[in-house]
């Protein structure tokens, strides 16, 4: 069974390290929690052989070395005998990994180092395009400031600025908007109150989205 | 990408194969590009690309805009070649020889840059295939993070989102014409004219016929649309010696010419 | 030594699976790919220290057992044969985890932006030529590539492939270079480790100078 088709047609257990690794591999790159249904199929596994996985992999990352017997995995090789820097969690339904809790200290200080209260006037030009033209996505505004501002639009999210808004229907992109704490740093009480800009300036129907149309 | 689609195949005289290979032969001596009809390559490139418009192929476009590339310069490298070279005996001859060792090293280095292009691809495809753990900050460390100054008044942000807002300047481009935009010079207005003039008056010198122009943007539109006059068989041109004053005298008749004749290409204000 | 101190005075081997579990924490909330200096500062180890133990934990992901008799560890337990689901790989100059290659159909399933999107042949011959000669004017680029490049050249830099490098001193021309998340997307560490240019230049053996010495 290995896949003509192109999606769904994927053996997992066929992969080096078999359906663990697979979900192993889901589960790094995640940044929502997923639940078990989920996680399932996407992998096209059941429920329960998830869930069978999902508890060897909590137990592994903790240091215990398991054998598993109910569950069919191409090797079960296990991790050693001490716990890893990161743990599987299960938070409000939806599992996720996270550095590991004893870390903390050392994590946050990693984390504290370099940060700066200020935001950079990449950021800030980003924001000013994301308040005057919400919602609207990254691709949107990657192409009226001419660079791309993936990591910009994360900073931005994480210090509450902004917030997903839902996908765009037709290109199933993310969509931004500014938040409730946004209004607050400026001192308003809603966008309508941002200042009117100039109504020469383009509106977002000249600005070609490039991750739709794709042609370069 | 499109490797494995069969390419483009030249039919000549002396070689029948893939483009690819004409030019591999010619980079390595074995085939002089004086014997290589390239108006025979391009009629059959023409061809081959008419077919894959039938078919509704999407990479015509790339597959001629490259055709045109090599094809330009394979027609520099021969009209270099055609000039009568000999021995290498003054330094006229070097800087011919140079001219022509040039055009090639232009060619192969563009043939090399599609090269790598594919491998650049095939690498961000392979790539693709790895994604990245970038998570959001786990709750407790983003609650660390200290306090934002901002310092920002509505007025001042709203200056931001113009500034970000506003499109910017093209910048000039290769092709440089991008400055010229401010006057609006049109090489079919200054064919007009200047068709008036010899009209009434022929033969006139080119320095005559450009001695009102207020640009050199005009002078450069009168240049070409003399040289379109020339293609269009409504002037002659005599120089008694070269840098000596070219005198353009009106071959056509009274009326048989206009402006209307000229290529598509020249419509467009410079 | 337990921290009465706020920072710095933290013990990392103190903690269970010492200095390597701490390492995997701090690597678990990376945003960007962080350098061996960055990390051993944060860590509070030298670069050497952090060096080895992230050239073992390379080993470990990818199903190696690894004994490393030059890292003091409180226990070298190692993983088992089997290769995880993730990889750690060393882009850009900075360390960062990945999810492994072969799971690519299943993760692209759940990561919903990026990626995606291909690059055209003219594209990719612009960013091309851009990264083997930056930093590089679009006229230059326009020279070689017999077309106008500039719709590409904007695209490429809204997707963050390539940036404004300053302008000319001679001619005032804008010039680009390519961007480290373009080595991200390459998987390689600098553009030193582009493949080299001149085998792909048949017959070029007389000519070679030209390419340096950039007259063209």
């Amino acid at each position: 069974m290995n896949g003509q088709l192109p999606d769904g047609a994927m053996d997992v257990h066929s992969l080096p390290g078999g359906a663990k690794a697979a979900l192993e591999a889901v589960l790094m790159v995640l940044d929502q929690p997923a639940t078990e249904e989920e996680l399932a199929a996407g992998l096209d596994l059941t429920v329960d052989a998830v869930r069978a996985l999902l508890a060897e992999l909590e137990r592994e990352y903790s240091g215990y070395t398991v054998k598993a017997p109910d569950v069919e995995t191409a090797s079960v090789a296990g991790f050693g005998s001490t716990p890893r820097g990161f743990e599987l969690r299960n938070i409000a339904g939806g599992w996720r990994i996270y550095s590991r809790a004893d870390f903390a200290d050392i994590v946050g200080k990693y984390v504290l180092e370099g940060q700066t209260a200020r935001l950079t006037q990449a950021a800030l030009e980003t924001l000013a395009v994301i308040a005057y033209r919400q919602p609207v996505s990254r691709a949107r505004v990657s192409a009226i400031r001419g660079v791309n501002v993936d990591s910009v639009v994360r900073t931005l999210a994480q210090r509450g600025l902004i917030e997903d808004a839902g996908t765009d229907p037709e290109s199933g992109a993310i969509l931004y908007r500014t938040t409730s704490y946004f209004l607050e740093r400026m001192g308003i009480s809603s966008v309508a109150d941002l200042p009117h800009l100039s109504p020469h300036l383009p509106g977002l129907e000249g600005i070609a989205e490039f991750y739709d149309a794709d042609r370069m | 990408m499109a490797e494995s689609k069969p390419g483009f195949e030249v039919r000549l005289a002396n070689f029948t194969g893939p483009f690819d290979l004409l030019l591999g032969l010619i980079a390595k001596h074995q085939l002089d590009i004086t014997e290589v009809a390239i108006a025979t390559v391009t009629d059959e490139f023409i061809k081959y690309i008419r077919k894959l418009q039938k078919l509704g192929e999407e990479w015509a476009l790339d597959e001629a805009s490259e055709f045109l590339v090599i094809a330009a310069t394979l027609l520099d490298l021969k009209a270099a070649r055609l000039l009568p070279a000999g021995e290498v005996e003054d330094d006229e001859d070097i800087a011919l020889l140079e001219a022509r060792d040039l055009l090639f090293a232009r060619l192969l280095q563009y043939k090399a840059f599609k090269h790598v292009a594919g491998l650049l691809g095939e690498t961000l495809h392979q790539e693709g295939r790895r994604f990245p753990r970038q998570v959001a900050l786990e709750e407790h460390f983003a609650a660390m993070l200290p306090e934002l100054v901002w310092k920002h008044t509505p007025k001042q942000f709203a200056a931001l989102a113009e500034a970000a807002l506003r499109p910017k300047a093209p910048q000039p481009t290769a092709v440089g014409l991008a400055h010229l935009h401010g006057s609006n010079v049109s090489v079919k207005e200054q064919a007009e004219i200047m068709g008036l003039r010899l009209q009434q008056e022929s033969p006139l010198t080119f320095r005559a016929l450009i001695s009102d122009a207020d640009s050199t943007l005009v002078v450069v539109a009168r240049f070409l649309a003399l040289l379109e006059l020339f293609r269009d068989k409504a002037v002659s041109f005599d120089q008694l010696s070269p840098l000596a004053d070219l005198a353009v005298h009106w071959t056509a008749g009274t009326g048989d010419w206009s402006a209307d004749n000229l290529s598509e290409e020249y419509e467009e204000h410079l």
